[in-house]
Formats: structure tokens, C-alpha cells, sequence
């Protein structure tokens, strides 16, 4: 969870400053700022469950491209306004369900933490519905550039209903949801927003992976690190 | 004087606020356009080099702080193009002068990001010299204005205490980094005093501007006090302010200090900053790629409009 | 000199793959190449004549923004290709007269690396001057882009010719010579390359400088720094 | 058979070649043309994974080993685009349908280089797979083709070395290092072995083109030979090939190994490779935004043509 926040909130945070509207601009940063904030608390208690000394700080700036388990969704470059915004839509529908799902979780600080969130990320996504309806149904080049947004962020939608052993595990302990029980509800609200939007949902059943697991990262992450973390590793002593 | 005019004055003279339905003089019109638009501008501008070290900012603490502060300026902004829109003019009209060159905004801005102390010069020197502009302000007589000064500078307050306590950290920490922390210093201020604008001799509009209580204090003053604050901070800090001349000038009680390169100064306004292109390109990009999502909600709005309109 | 070879070369490095024809692929990696490959001589003489004990990796890998001198031009950004290539053109017309001055250098292995380096920069300085007239003098469009390439760049000229303290001392030992005498030939190179490519010196003589002094980059360096010298801060024990 | 094509074929049977101006059947300089200009595409697309790291290169002596080797891709594509014309397509066409998805490229190259390693693994795995299948086609029927590869594999060989060498260097270096190396050859080898293509059974073509010996051995002898290669120096690198199946089979003379997710492939194929979006938006890119360069090279280029004309 807290690798997914602290990737997609470092690309949102890159439109600081560059949005096409002020009220943008504040909204980027509103939302960076909420993933910057989740991810502290999920790092941090991920370095508290490792039980290795490790704090937020350590385990965001001091690791490498395998080590992170976001999934690809995340790392995909902001392209346009479009993409980053139907980037933005599709990772906060799946982000509510299944905050929501861990709001009852058997471990108190995961549910906590959820709870917290929640309130965050349900904001988030009635303005990234509005957005994605507001420019679907727009004029026609916003449609054209919704829809191939769209197209090309589709495939990286599987990864987040993904089910693997450490998905197992935690739902055998009642800790976290079985991702894949998410779908059907994540599939009807996206049909719903498409339809309003005027766009249509493509065709194909394949998606990509390897981002959760860790094992194929995409290109992107490594120089998205490299930004992240020049500082922190080039005077590995300083406290800030 | 005629009489409305002289009415006017005398309101404002009283200490009373003129509202956006009051009658105004068409110069005080103009000038608060100019400066409320140029302080718009410097908000939205003054992103940009703070934005520059978002993504690299050193902790996850240190990254929200950063991303709250910009917010606050976006936010800035927008309360100031609201004021200036209660002036009848538009924010998209104020945007195009800036992009086209015609408004400008803070020389500051003009000046790059290049380490992490400089988010800690910034906060403390930039931020501490846009408060010393500001706090009169808030006493301005345009209503709209003096408000949205009120709400800002709350929060510049703030961020300069930020500031402050980056620099703080830094000159405690490695020798590195009280490296950075004095580097910073030597480049931010002079610019940062040059944030008050020329000296009283050479600035233009100032004595009208002042009998409207638009302008409260003379650039002089104004830079006197942010000397006469920030020294002691820097002697604080440990730090030395890159002024050979600066001295504590017991009969005056303030300090003695040198000017800044003033023409670098006019350089600076004359397109000529370190990263004024940088700046400009930045803006104007964001400008022209946003066209195709501003005019798509702006559709969108309509057709739900019509729609609605379609229904009753 | 080791700087702004390191830093002219990265630039031109960003383009690989992806130049607007195969030859352009092909000419800008090995323009880059020849820079990297001076940039070792360099800095590995600075590191002997520094006698501290680092080499050129040490002193590109480990060094912040502040102890860079390499002038503002070459940190610049690569812009369209006609940006990089007037970038490329005006800093191959300075340092094919730097390069040459410096073969009489009385310093032997100065003079040696500059005669290297001279041979490769004549092909640059060649290739470069036929690029900008056959674009300058080529569409409208191409036209247009060179000018405002120029105009872009025409303030950054002046710094590389700016003499300093540290000039000033090599000059009086012989080593190098004084940056100011090479102006008049670079200036009537620059008009006869823009008069064939019908392009118009701009007027105005401000110059940006803060670069080779070291005391005020632009903001690009920095993120140039972070993606050249990541693996090396992040692995600091590792030999490669 | 007709008469000529017969002489033809006989012709290549005797191990002569042919060449530009020969009478040639029409599948010949079809088939040719796709697998000339693959082989062309993948060198330029093959560009991009390695041009990854060049920005991020260790030390400069890695940075200019990876620039000469990235040159040497794109001038292997350029000698393979000149082969290609020889049989009467240009290379805007070629190009044209390597963007539009028309034709392909190596399915290796639509994966990630994600650590240094990669540079190594790529070098030592991905080029020594091509080495496999290029070596043969140095003795290829059609002449230019021939000597293209002559030329390549060279060249290529060169730049396995380099990656091996790249490897030793990681395997006997901080743990770290060792983790990469690792890493990377568990990512690269299945892709690796997928560059042979599919096996014998499902490879279409293939009867005919190793008739016309455009092909000279089969995908999966190829794949043995490469297996059989690259096992033993994984074993001197002290690393893990990640196939549990890999076994020494002492009655073939041979490795068992397991077969790639031919699943993975075919989806690898139909642009659903890791990367695929990735490279093809960065050769679209830079295709459109060449655009101006290669009119405006022109169009002076024709100019000057003009002018030479006139004062003759």
C-alpha cells in the first residue's frame, strides 16, 4: 500500500506548478499531499512489522527498483492531463474498495490507517469521476484524449485485483481483503463513469504485472527513484 | 480635485474601505489591477521553484510540508485573482498579460533552486520579505484586497517559521550541509532585498500610491526592517550575511548595509533572470497544453446545462 | 573543461534512440562519446593536479551542483533538435578555439589532451556548422525553429568568454589562454554560419553567467546530477 | 518449378549468391525484405533499452563502452536498412511499418532494463543469442545480407564480451551486485531464449526459407546450442539458471531445459510485451517530432542543388 501511494503520489506531485488550471494545480497537490501522508503511516508501520529498525524514510529512500511492490499502474508517466487524470480515476476506484474492505480488518493500525484514508481517497475520487465525465463528454479532442488514455492505461488495471501468496496470507488472517472479490465492483462503477464519460471500455482481457510482486518493474520506476532518492543517498549522514 | 474624487480620499483617509461597487478613481483602478495582478502572478510563478525540489525532497515529512506550502501559494493566487476580478478584469485577461511579458511578477522567482538549504532560504528570507510587504496590507483601503491579505498573511507566517526551521537542521547538521545552509544565504540576500522594490529615489507611483493607502510604506523602510529582522537570525543561525559593509549603526539604530546590484536588478525585470525563460517557458506550456482541458469542462458544463435546461 | 564535456555530453546522451533520423542517431552518440572520452582525460589530470587522490569517476560521480564549473550554456535543456543543435554548434565554435589555443599550452599534458580532443572537434564544429545552415536555410518551419533555437541560447555565449580569477592565473603561467581573444574569431564564424543560414544575430548583449564560477547554476543541473550520479551514491562501496 | 526459378534455386544450392540485379522469385525478396527489415527494427528499437542506462552509467568508462555499443546498433541498422533497399523498399516504408505495428521487432527488446546488470545480461545473454542466429547468416544466400552480417557479427561479438564482462564484474562484487546479476539473469533468460522463435512444430516458413537458405538452421537446434553454451558460463559466473528442469541429459550430449511461456510470447508479439507501449510511443515520437529536420535537410539539400544548377 505504501509503495503504491509513494510512486503515484511522486508523479502527481510533478504537475506542481504546470497544471491547465489553477484549481488543478491546487487539487494535484491536495492529492500528493494525501498519498505523501498514507504513505507515511503505511511505511511506517511496514518497518514496524519487519522489525529491522526501519522508519518511513528509510524504506522510501533507501531502496531499490526490486524491493518495491506498487503496481505498474502507478509508474506509467503522466503523459497528458488525460492520462494522468484516468491514471488517477482507476487507482482511486480500486484505492476506495479496497480501503474500504480493510476498514474491518483483524489487525487494529491496518484498520485505523484505512479508516483514515478512506475519507481522503472517497474525495479523491468524486473529483476524478467528475474530471473523467467532465472531459469524455467534452469537446471532441477531449473525448479523443480520454479515450486513449483510456486505451492505454487499461491493460494496467488486472495487476490491482491480482491474488498472490502474501494476498493469501494476509486474507487467511482476516488482515486484508481477497483482491479479487473487488472486481465486480470496481468493473460496474467503471462502466457507469464510461458510460456518463462517453467513452468506451476496450476490448481485451490482458493485463500486465509484475509491479505488486516486484519482479518486472517498468522502466519508469528506476528513474523515478533516482530523482526520489539522489539526496537522502548522496549524504547518506544528514538528518533533515 | 472634484468633488467625488475628493470624497474618496477623505474616506480613505478616515481609515474606511472601498468596496468593488464604490466609486474609484480609474488610476486607483489601474494601479490595483497592476499590483494585486503582479502579486497574483508572483504567487502562481513562485511555485515553480519550490515545485523544483518536491520530488526531491529529502523525507516523507519534509516532501508533505513542501507540497502543503505550494498548495497555499496556488492558493494565494486564487483569492487574489478573485480580488482582482471584483476590478472587472478576468483572471484568464491577467493570465495572458503575464504570459505574454505585459504583467510581471516578483524578480525573486527569477532565481534558481539549487540545493536543499535553498527551501530553507526561501521560506526564511523570501517568505520573511513577502510578510514585511504584506502585514501593512492587510490594512490597505481596498476592501477585497486588505482580506485576502489578512487570510495570506496568516499562512506566509507560517511559512516562513518552516523555513526557518529548515535552515535550523541544516546549520546542525553535517559540515556539508551547514555548507548549503551559508550558500544559500550568499545567493538569496541580495535578491531578497531587492523583493522591496528600488530605492524611494527611483520608484515610481509611490507618493500617489501611498495617499491611496495602497502602498503603506516606502521600499526603503520596508527593506531597513526585513535588515534590521533577519541579521540577528542569521547570527543565529551561525551564518554569515555576504555584506562586508554590514555593520550595527548605533545613532541610527539599524544596521548599515550595502545595496543590492541594482542593475542586475533591472536585468532581472527586463527578461534577463537566471531562469525568467525557464519561467516563462513553464508557464506558457502549461498554459497551451491545459487549452484542450479547459475548453473540454468548459463543453462539458454547457451541454449539462443545456441539458438541464432541456428537462425543466 | 572536464565539466562541461561531462555535462554537454550527458545532454547529447539524453537523445539516444531517439534523433529524427538514423545518421542523427548515430552522429549524437558519437558527439557524446568523444565528449565522455575527453571528459576522462580531464578530470582525471584535475584529480592528479588536485592531489587528493580522486580520479574522474570520483570527481563526476561524487561532486554536488556548487563545485561544478562547467558554463550554463551545455546544462541547458535539449529543447527540439534544432535547440540541441545550435547548442551543440555555438559550444563547438568556442571550443575548437579554446581547444586550439590550448595545444600551445605550457603545460604538456594540457597540450596533449588538447590535441587529441582539437581533431574531434573540428568533425563536430564541421558537422554542426552543415546542420545549422541546412536547417536555418531549409523550411519555413525549420527556420523558424533555428531562430528562436538562437534566441533561446544567444545569452549563454557570453559566459564562455568571461575571464575569472582562475583564467587569469593560467594565463600568466602559460597554461591556457585568455577567453576574451577568442571572441572575434567566434563572433565571425557565428556570422558567416547565420548569414549562409539566413539566421539573425539577435541584438542585445546580456550574458547570464554563474555557471563556470560555479556559484549559480540553473535548476537543470541538479536533475542531471541525480540521474548521472543515483548508482553511484546508491552503491557507494561497489566497483563497476 | 519453372525454368528460372529452378536455375535459381540451383544456384543456391551450389553455395553462390545472389544479388540485387539477379532474377529472384518474388516469396524470396518478400520473405527477405520482412526478415531484413525485422532484423533492421530490432537494431534501432534495441537502441532503447540500453540507451536507458547510458544516463545512468556507473563510471565514465561504462558510460562510453554502452555510447559506442548503442552507436554501433544504429549503424548495424543502417547497413541492414541498405540490404533491405537493394531489394527495391526504401526505408521511410520500412520505417512506416514498424510504426504503424506493421512489421516487428525482436520481442527481447519490449522488455525492461531495470538495474546495470541488465546492461550486462543483455550483452551477454541477448547478444549472444543474436550471435547464435546471425552467425549462419553470414553464409546467406543473398549477398548484401551475407555481408551485412559479416560485418555485424563482429561487432556483435565484440559487445558479448563486454557484457560478460559486465557480469564478472557484478558477481565478484558487493552483495548487492550479486543480487542484481542474479536478478537480471532471471529475468533475461526465458526472453533470451524466445529470440530463436517458436519451436520447429509451430515455426511457418521455415521449410521454405532454409531452402532458399535465408534460413540456415532450425529454431530449436539454435536454442540448444545457445543453452548448451550459456549454462556453463552461468556456472563460471556462479550464478542460478532459473529452471529447475535444467538438467545435463549425458545420452543426448545435451542440456534438457524448459520451454519459455510460449503464452507470454505470443502476447509479447500482439504488443502486450512489457515495454511495447513504451518503445513504440518513443520511435513515434521521434519520428513526428523529426519531421521538421528531415523536410527542413531537404528541402535545403534541394536548394542548394538549384543553386548549383543555375551558376552552371
Amino acid at each position: 500500500m505504501g509503495d503504491n501511494t509513494l510512486v503515484l503520489g511522486h508523479r502527481v506531485s510533478e504537475w506542481c506548478g504546470v497544471a491547465p488550471v489553477l484549481e488543478e494545480d491546487i487539487a494535484l497537490a491536495n492529492t500528493a499531499l494525501d498519498l505523501i501522508g498514507q504513505t507515511t503511516l503505511w511505511l511506517n508501520l511496514a518497518g514496524e512489522v519487519e522489525g529491522k529498525g526501519r522508519d518511513a524514510d528509510a524504506l522510501a529512500f533507501r531502496r531499490d527498483v526490486w524491493d518495491f511492490h506498487n503496481v505498474l499502474l502507478v509508474e506509467q508517466p503522466n503523459g497528458d492531463f488525460g492520462q494522468t487524470i484516468m491514471r488517477q480515476f482507476l487507482f482511486d476506484a480500486w484505492h476506495r474498495g479496497y480501503l474500504t474492505a480493510l476498514t474491518g480488518s483483524s489487525h487494529t493500525q491496518v484498520a485505523a490507517i484505512a479508516e483514515k484514508s478512506l475519507k481522503e481517497v472517497t474525495y479523491h475520487l468524486e473529483r476524478t469521476t467528475d474530471t473523467v465525465i467532465g472531459l469524455g463528454d467534452g469537446t471532441e479532442e477531449s473525448h479523443k484524449r480520454m479515450q486513449s488514455a483510456l486505451d492505454r492505461l487499461y491493460p494496467y488495471i488486472g495487476e490491482m485485483f491480482f491474488k498472490d501468496a502474501v494476498d493469501e496470507a494476509m486474507i487467511s488472517e482476516g488482515i486484508a481483503p481477497d483482491p479479487t472479490s473487488l472486481r465486480a465492483a470496481f468493473d460496474s462503477l467503471l462502466d457507469e463513469v464510461l458510460a456518463k464519460a462517453t467513452l468506451t471500455r476496450p476490448d481485451g482481457t490482458f493485463a500486465h504485472k509484475g509491479g505488486k510482486s516486484g519482479q518486472r518493474h517498468s522502466e519508469h520506476l528506476g528513474h523515478i527513484l533516482a530523482q526520489m532518492q539522489w539526496l537522502q543517498r548522496a549524504y547518506p549522514d544528514a538528518t533533515w | 480635485m472634484d468633488p467625488e474624487e475628493r470624497a474618496f480620499q477623505e474616506r480613505i483617509n478616515a481609515g474606511g474601505k472601498i468596496e468593488p461597487k464604490d466609486w474609484m478613481p480609474e488610476g486607483y483602478r489601474k494601479t490595483l489591477i497592476r499590483q494585486i495582478g503582479q502579486h497574483a502572478h508572483s504567487e502562481i510563478v513562485g511555485q515553480l521553484p519550490e515545485g523544483n525540489w518536491i520530488t526531491r525532497a529529502p523525507t516523507l515529512e519534509r516532501k508533505a510540508i513542501l507540497l502543503a506550502k505550494v498548495q497555499d501559494e496556488a492558493g494565494h493566487g486564487l483569492y487574489l485573482y478573485c480580488a482582482a476580478e471584483t476590478l472587472g478584469v478576468s483572471r484568464d485577461q491577467l493570465t495572458r498579460d503575464l504570459l505574454t511579458g505585459r504583467m510581471k511578477y516578483s524578480s525573486i522567482f527569477n532565481y534558481p533552486t539549487l540545493t536543499w538549504a535553498d527551501m530553507g532560504a526561501v521560506g526564511w528570507l523570501v517568505d520573511g520579505a513577502a510578510i514585511m510587504n504584506q502585514v501593512p496590507l492587510q490594512r490597505t483601503s481596498y476592501g477585497p484586497y486588505a482580506r485576502a491579505m489578512v487570510r495570506i498573511c496568516k499562512e506566509e507566517s507560517f511559512h516562513q517559521r518552516q523555513g526557518f526551521d529548515i535552515m535550523m537542521k541544516m546549520v546542525n547538521g553535517t559540515e556539508a550541509q551547514r555548507r548549503m545552509a551559508q550558500d544559500a544565504l550568499n545567493r538569496f540576500w541580495y535578491p531578497s532585498l531587492m523583493m522591496f522594490g528600488p530605492s524611494d529615489a527611483e520608484s515610481v507611483h509611490s507618493a500617489q500610491s501611498m495617499a491611496w493607502k495602497i502602498k503603506m510604506n516606502t521600499n526603503d523602510e520596508l527593506r531597513q526592517k526585513f535588515v534590521d529582522q533577519t541579521v540577528p537570525q542569521a547570527e543565529y543561525l551561525g551564518l554569515t550575511v555576504p555584506d562586508e559593509h554590514l555593520k550595527w549603526n548605533e545613532t541610527r539604530g539599524h544596521y548599515d548595509f550595502s545595496e543590492p546590484d541594482w542593475d542586475e536588478f533591472f536585468d532581472v525585470l527586463q527578461g534577463n533572470g537566471p531562469c525568467s525563460t525557464d519561467r516563462m517557458e513553464a508557464r506558457n506550456m502549461a498554459w497551451d497544453e491545459g487549452r484542450w482541458v479547459r475548453e473540454g469542462l468548459l463543453a462539458h458544463a454547457e451541454k449539462k446545462r443545456a441539458r438541464k435546461m432541456a428537462a425543466e
